[in-house]
């Protein structure tokens, strides 16, 4: 369904009202992005690519009904890079089911796999938040000489994923996790949650956080004053905005990498036509997480004319699950293993100067410790 | 065409006249023929509005007729959805699982609104709030029972072997539940237990005068719409195939009061209204956005404030809400060729404090 | 039959320091008219929330024939066959005339809730019952062109013959009527007249009564209690008190 | 001359239903009148749509050769004309002196704790109770207080609705007493709705009576109180009382409830 | 024992936030008995328009602070006078209803306009803390503190000890007595809804700093709304009384309770109370009689 003679639908659901509606512009503005440039080179194969978005506000139950409507109503050929654990944990399987491919969900890729099932549907992009927090732990404990552990975490999957991580990296070494903090999408203090760590005296917070909350529990560790305790953001926080944003008290913050954030003096060529291209369409500074969804979304679309003119759900999960890919912000080639990104390329970086940079070579935590 | 009653019987009948009987008549047809006629998306979002309805009626008895504000009807949905899929996977049939769903939903409405009848008004809203909030919680902690925040798949539901899971189907069931929860409903709103409802509502002093127990009746209310809260949870765990706790948060709540509320309080077709009218809201709205010019159809916040601007729009300019709306049309109707413009007249209005009740 | 039907026996109520009520005893016996009237603020309609258990009284009785009062649950009270209306008026009013009727006769009312959600046979019965003796009471205060009204917009008249309609459906024994004369003019007061007549004489209930107008007062009362500071300053006929010139002095004037 | 108030033609509907078909009426400076009628006449619409708390569809009130027909409520109480209305709007939660000091809350000067002063050698009761809630007292003493805030404005037109409601017999005359002593302290004009009509026709200097949303009669008081028709409907056949043993009057015959 | 301190102070301030925005309900709800459902959204309104007048246009902070007050005073005062009016003598919920479809509106409006990115500003507060008792406070939370008790000391006085205080409570409970008595209800309601605003615009610059201006600023209505019933409704003292206990009760449910309490422990408390106590802490009794 959804391939037509001059069109190929796509859709996708984004939190477009709810908590976390801060982070979608840049989402939508790289996925768009990719596929005006295809449209304007005349579409893929002869037909121009056309993608309905619809709003999931980060419930389960607006997400099962946004899937519904973009399979049965659009009739949607494929759900492009979806977001949120919870949406997509609730709707993979609906969607899969009727025949859509789901590619690039930004969400707990482990979860979202168990919740489809066996199926060839889906491709996950998104690095798994236990395993890269894992061994960003570990690498901490090694290098930074961590002793006390603790975790402030977000509630719901990608906060239980990444605890899962920390857990695990703790256990290896034999150390137990000294506190943990949860709190609820939406939540502004984070007074108390750092005031627990203080009272752990713990030496290393670990956290599920997205970027105003990164920020938040950085910034109340600056005020308290606590020195010698570092602060380790899962994959999410690790965000160009979390330091533009953030701005001194991001300072020093260390951050599970799982894409490259260029600076423009390290930039490559790609990537500064790449930024070029998107200040001009958007009026706006470019952005990693942007540059991370117009990769994915170029992945998909490089598959879709590699599967050639007469399309075809199982041609283009051949063609996804045969090919490579290495876009403006990937660390390195990557391609599907198990219908899963692999390898899953991560680093260790630290914000000195207001920019990420490196703290550990790039490895895949599955093969190698960092 | 204006009716008269010629006995007592006549003010109790549930369709008075012929008239009634060939509309309602045309309307079961219109709702059994519905699958057939409609494309499978549109099935799926007439279910779901089906099941809200059923929420809905439940708030209405509560809000409606009773005058006790609830923001916490989304924990018993949540209970309700949980009770369902939790037994389902043990095992248990569909319709011995909805009925022992119901009944849990029930008793929880029992043991909170023991407690809570002491409030009333806004306060009672808020308690009722924070008992939501609370549950939400502790159906995203209990991991061992809820599975937490990565949530439960829901079994497709079966009766005797038969698979009710493709949209049609599974619309039947819901339509089939609505249709028996609102004749229980509309039963008892014209017996005794239902006029103490009002009764309640209206003046407490009078009612306690009358020998109405008023706790007593306040509970019942409480837990009768807890029940059909959690009845209705039990289908929508089916319509969202995968529950988690966020599903059965407070916007849910928020969504059934204003249901009720932009339906036309104290009427349970007003309370099919609203559900109507609020399940529709959100298609609405999608495909409004498609007719926009593209700049501002992306606009983020574009939903919400479509959403926000149609609440307005109808707390403001339908006081009665959509029932009297609608009692209004049907006035015109029967009057046909008579239509008498009605003389406006402007009175002006003042606030009535209710903290003096 | 002449022994005491209703006997209030050395009641108190007081609300912080002010007493509204102290050492208040009378009896009544069935088929009686009872007025009790009293300057403002005598305790009067304490008096009333006393027998229907609105207040719980600080010390005193009760017994209503031969039972404690005091001893009941508040809504049971009414199951005693005690009905009343309120100085303020306290309708329902967002229900019409008849349905405010018909909520008057919830104690007569049968079946558990589950019955009701059936509308069981039973159930029926039941409320057609209901619904002819309500429509007694809509004959007897010709309440008839009101039926459908919503209480709210009827004018005061109305709404205190409701809310004596609403008593009576209830079928009570003892009927406690509080001011129902209050903003009636002489001939609608003459009118209630001849209702309490026909309630006293044709249905047998007891009547208490709470009233300002001495014209009624006198046309209708069998006895008068006069209350003053919350106490019993006398009681005897109407003819008896009108003449007593203590009542003259604190209640009746010259 | 020109009236104090002058009512023309004052229509007023209720949403579809018109309570009012064209009253009009007039009070003289320093004059009490007295309006009279059944139950569901008009007379309560009447005096609200006078002080503004209703909006008439039609006719004029002028007030000291203002227009006041139509403006809000606060307006023309500023203006002086102040009502006491149907049903004792107190302030429920407020104490009874704060209820007295919002009765004056359009004055400036310096005479308001005077005028509580007097409000409470008026109405004892209410100094009694004056730290009281006001919702917590009885019916009578509610009116009382409600008569008394409307005086504290010091109008210059007092719209009474209906005030011996409640009140004992000793009080109406007191009540009635305080009328006629502050028209002619303060030359206060009084127009006043009863249901006790015996006692407003001798209070009173002109009467109105009020049939069905219209005036149905008008006159002197001494000339409406010689009327049969007023003296059988209004003050209750000749004796002002009604007759020892109702049974034997006159009466619509009708089915008797059959219970018991 | 610096632990603790620290917890009292950090408790006092976020708590005082609350109160504050708890304030503004008491405010509009003492006067016209609607519970302002759109507070929460008009706070994050008032944080946007801060960071609009000084990032984007510059300006510097005073000016744009007292810019701020006066446009959400502005704003609400509108809001009364052109769109609640039109509801009065509807059921209590209705207000309700309404206010939270403005406040859908106001949210919906904020991010079609300015974006739903987060942002952030410099105040004369950022970043600067000193020693206090042996623990470090923010000094941003020493402002927090001191603005709610003087915003609170003012309204009570205004609320308690003027006519016009007097006359909102009088509106409030008898609104056709009011008019009666010839107070300018209208006006005064308006009016009412304008400090309110103020209020609440001064809560969204104080939180602003703390967290970012951020769309989901509007969060903090649901704490200020148990801390307006943990107060006891329509009570001014009690609001602040209220907002100070749930913000303590977080910081130490936080820090000394397992993980996961703290988010549900001010409204288990809120329950409890009302339980116990149906009118609240400080919350008047009513009587009423019949
Ligand atoms: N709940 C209460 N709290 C405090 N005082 C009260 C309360 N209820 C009544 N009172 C006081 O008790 C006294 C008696 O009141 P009650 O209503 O019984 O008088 P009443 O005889 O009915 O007067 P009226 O003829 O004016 O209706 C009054 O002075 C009143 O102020
Ligand atoms: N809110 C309302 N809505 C509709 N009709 C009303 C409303 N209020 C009054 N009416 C009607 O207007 C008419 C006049 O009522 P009004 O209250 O003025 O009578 P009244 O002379 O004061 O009677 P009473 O002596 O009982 O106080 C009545 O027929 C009444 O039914
Ligand atoms: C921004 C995020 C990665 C967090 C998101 N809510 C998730 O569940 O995955
Ligand atoms: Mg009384
Ligand atoms: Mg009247």
């Amino acid at each position: 369904a959804g391939v037509g003679d001059k069109e190929l639908v796509l859709g996708t659901h984004l939190d477009l009202s709810g908590p976390v509606a801060i982070g979608m512009p840049v989402i939508r503005n790289g996925i768009q992005m990719r596929i005006d440039e295809a449209n304007e080179a005349g579409g893929i194969n002869g037909r121009k690519i056309r993608l309905v978005i619809e709003d999931n506000a980060s419930q389960p139950s607006q997400a099962v009904r946004a899937v519904d409507k973009l399979i049965r109503k659009d009739e949607v050929f494929a759900l492009l890079c979806p977001f949120g654990s919870g949406p997509n944990v609730a709707t993979v399987k609906k969607a899969v089911d009727a025949g859509v491919v789901c590619f690039a969900p930004y969400a707990a890729s482990g979860l979202v796999r168990q919740a489809a099932g066996q199926t060839p549907l889906l491709f996950t992009t998104n690095l798994n938040y236990d395993s890269t927090t894992s061994s960003a732990v570990k690498w901490a404990t090694g290098n930074l000489g961590s002793k006390k552990v603790g975790f402030v975490y977000q509630e719901g999957p990608f906060g239980d994923l990444v605890g899962k991580g920390v857990k695990a990296a703790l256990a290896a070494k034999g150390m137990p996790l000294a506190a943990e903090a949860s709190y609820k999408v939406g939540d502004l203090d984070f007074s108390s949650h750092v005031a627990r760590m203080q009272a752990a005296g713990v030496d290393l917070i670990v956290c599920a956080t997205t970027t105003r909350e990164t920020i938040a529990v950085a910034a109340e560790v600056k005020k308290l004053g606590l020195a010698g305790v570092n602060v380790l953001t899962a994959s999410p926080g690790r965000a160009g905005l979390t330091v533009t944003l953030g701005k001194d008290a991001m300072e020093g913050v260390y951050g599970v990498g799982t894409w490259r954030i260029a600076t423009p003096d390290q930039a490559t060529a790609a990537e500064k036509s790449w930024a070029e291209g998107y200040r001009k369409r958007f009026k706006a500074e470019p952005d990693d997480v942007a540059a991370a969804f117009y990769d994915y979304t170029s992945w998909f679309l490089q598959e879709v004319r590699n599967a050639g003119r007469d399309l075809t759900t199982d041609k283009l999960v051949k063609a996804l699950q045969a090919s490579t890919f290495k876009g403006v912000a990937s660390y390195d080639t990557q391609r599907f293993a198990n219908n899963h990104i692999d390898p899953e390329w991560t680093r260790v970086e630290q914000v000195v100067q207001g920019r990420w940079t490196a703290r550990s070579s790039v490895v895949d935590p599955a093969k190698s410790a960092l | 065409m204006a009716r008269y009653e010629t006995g007592f019987e006549d003010g109790r009948r549930l369709l008075r006249g012929k008239h009634e009987r060939l509309a309602y008549g045309l309307l079961a047809a219109a709702l059994v023929a519905a699958p057939w006629m409609l494309p499978a998306y549109h099935i799926g979002e007439a279910t779901f509005i089906l099941i809200m309805c059923v929420a809905s009626l439940g708030l209405m008895m509560l809000t409606g007729f009773t005058g006790q504000v609830s923001l916490g009807q989304s924990a018993f949905v949540g209970i309700g959805a949980y009770i369902h899929t939790i037994l389902l996977t043990q095992g248990v049939p569909l319709p011995v699982s909805l009925l022992l769903t119901t009944a849990g939903a029930a008793l929880g409405g029992l043991l909170v609104g023991m407690p809570a009848i002491r409030v009333s008004g806004l306060h009672l809203a808020m308690v009722t709030m924070a008992f939501a909030i609370v549950c939400e919680h502790v159906l995203g902690r209990w991991k061992s029972v809820t599975a937490g925040h990565s949530g439960m798949a829901v079994p497709d539901p079966t009766l005797f072997g038969l698979s009710l899971g493709g949209p049609r189907a599974f619309y039947f069931l819901c339509l089939v539940v609505l249709a028996v929860v609102l004749i229980l409903l509309v039963n008892l709103m014209r017996s005794a237990t239902g006029r103490a409802f009002i009764g309640i509502r209206d003046s407490e002093a009078a009612a306690q005068g009358l020998g109405i127990d008023v706790a007593r009746t306040k509970v019942l209310a409480f837990s009768l719409s807890a029940a059909c809260s959690g009845l209705a949870g039990a289908l929508l765990a089916h319509q969202m195939q995968h529950i988690t706790p966020e599903a059965f948060g407070l916007a849910l709540s928020l969504q059934l009061v204003l249901m009720v509320f932009i339906g036309g309080l104290g009427s349970l077709r007003g309370a099919i209204l609203g559900a109507i009218l609020i399940g529709l809201l959100p298609s609405f709205i999608s495909s409004l956005k498609e007719a926009l010019p593209a700049r501002l159809g992306a606009q983020f916040g574009l939903e919400l404030f479509v959403y926000g601007a149609v609440l307005t729009f109808f707390v403001l300019l339908e006081p009665g809400g959509l029932n009297s709306r609608w009692v209004r049309i049907r006035k015109v109707l029967a009057e046909f060729p008579w239509v008498r413009k009605s003389s406006v007249h402007k009175t002006k209005v003042y606030m009535k404090s209710e903290r003096y009740r | 039959m002449n022994a005491a039907f209703l006997e209030v026996e050395r009641l108190s109520l007081s609300f912080g320091g002010v007493k509204a009520v102290r050492d208040v005893s009378f009896s009544i016996r069935a088929g009686e008219i009872l007025a009790v009237i009293g300057p403002n603020g005598a305790g009067k309609t304490s008096l009333l929330n006393l027998i229907t258990r609105v207040f719980d009284a600080s010390s005193g009785s009760i017994r209503f024939n031969g039972q404690d009062i005091l001893r009941l649950a508040r809504h049971n009270v009414v199951r005693q066959g005690i009905a009343r209306t309120f100085q303020n008026i306290e309708l329902f009013e967002g229900a019409t005339v008849l349905e405010n009727l018909l909520l008057g006769r919830h104690r007569a009312n049968h079946g558990n809730f589950f019955s009701q959600m059936l509308n069981l046979p039973s159930v029926q019965r039941a409320e057609a019952r209901t619904r002819e003796r309500v429509e007694d009471v809509v004959r007897l205060l010709d309440l008839a062109p009101f039926r459908h009204r919503p209480v709210a917009e009827l004018p005061y008249g109305v709404r205190k013959v409701v809310e004596l309609g609403r008593a009576l459906a209830a079928e009570p024994r003892l009927l406690l009527l509080d001011e129902p004369a209050s903003g009636l003019n002489p001939e609608e007061t003459r009118r209630l007249a001849y209702w309490l007549e026909d309630i006293q004489a044709e249905l047998g209930v007891t009547v208490v009564m709470v009233e300002h107008d001495m014209s009624l007062v006198a046309a209708v009362a069998n006895r008068v209690v006069v209350m003053d500071q919350g106490q019993v300053l006398t009681d005897g006929t109407p003819a008896q008190v009108q003449a007593d010139p203590r009542v003259i002095a604190a209640y009746l004037g010259t | 001359m020109t009236s104090l108030l002058s009512v023309r033609n004052l229509e007023t509907w209720y949403g579809p239903v018109r309570a009012l078909h064209g009253v009009s009426l007039e009070v003289q400076a320093a004059q009490i009148v007295t309006v009279l009628g059944a139950n569901g006449a008009g007379k309560t619409t009447l005096l609200n749509t006078i002080a503004g708390v209703l909006a008439p569809s039609n006719g004029t009130v002028e007030f000291e050769g203002r227009l006041i027909g139509g403006k809000d409520a606060d307006e023309v109480a500023r203006g002086g004309v102040v009502l006491v209305p149907e049903g004792r709007q107190i302030f429920p939660f407020l104490t009874i002196a704060e209820n007295l000091r919002m009765g004056a809350f359009a004055r400036k000067d310096a005479e308001i704790a005077r005028d509580i002063e007097q409000m409470y050698d008026w109405f004892p009761r209410l100094r009694e109770r004056q730290r009281q809630q006001a919702g917590l007292l009885s019916g009578g003493e509610q009116q009382m207080l409600a008569i008394s805030r409307a005086l504290m404005g010091r109008p210059r037109l007092l719209l009474l609705d209906e005030p011996s409601l409640g009140l004992s017999p000793l009080f109406t005359k007191d009540i009635f007493a305080i009328i006629r002593r502050i028209r002619e302290q303060t030359r206060t004009a009084v127009l006043v709705v009863e249901q006790n009509a015996a006692i407003a026709l001798a209070t009173a200097d002109h009467g109105y009576v009020i049939e069905l949303g219209r005036v149905a009669a008008a006159g002197s008081c001494e000339a409406l109180s010689q009327r049969e028709d007023i003296k059988e409907f209004y003050l209750g056949g000749a004796s002002h009382h009604l007759p020892q043993g109702v049974a034997g009057g006159i009466r619509p015959a009708r089915r008797r409830p059959s219970w018991n | 024992m610096t632990q603790l301190t620290q917890l009292i102070v950090q408790g006092i301030s976020s708590g005082a936030i609350y109160g504050l925005v708890a304030l503004g309900l008491v405010l509009s709800y003492k006067a016209t008995e609607v519970l302002n459902f759109a507070q929460g959204d008009v706070v994050m309104l008032s944080a946007f328009l801060g960071w609009g007048l000084v990032v984007a246009a510059g300006l510097p902070f005073w000016l744009s602070f007292v810019a701020v007050l006066c446009i959400s005073a502005a704003l609400c005062f509108l809001l009364e006078a052109k769109i609640m009016r039109r509801i009065v003598g509807r059921p209590q919920f209705s207000g309700v209803m309404l206010t939270i479809g403005i406040g859908f509106m106001i949210r919906g409006g904020v991010s079609m306009f300015f974006g739903p990115e987060s942002r952030s500003y410099p105040t004369p507060w950022t970043g600067q803390s000193m020693q206090l008792g042996g623990s470090v406070v923010a000094e941003l939370n020493l402002v927090i503190v001191g603005a709610a008790m003087g915003v609170t000391a003012l309204l009570y006085y205004f609320l308690r000890r003027t006519t016009l205080g007097i006359a909102i409570h009088a509106t409030s409970q008898n609104q056709l007595a009011a008019y009666l008595c010839g107070v300018r209800v209208k006006r005064l309601n308006s009016l009412v809804w304008a400090i309110s605003g103020a209020i609440a615009a001064l809560c969204g610059l104080l939180l602003a700093p703390i967290t970012l201006v951020d769309l989901g600023l509007w969060f903090v209505m649901l704490k200020a709304l148990a801390a307006l019933v943990l107060g006891g409704f329509g009570s001014a003292p009690g609001a602040v009384v209220g907002g100070l206990l749930i913000g303590l009760i977080e910081q130490f449910a936080g820090v000394y309770l397992p993980d996961g309490v703290k988010d549900v422990a001010p409204y288990l408390v809120l329950i409890a109370v009302l339980v116990l106590y149906p009118r609240g802490i400080l919350g008047e009794s009513h009587g009423r009689r019949v």
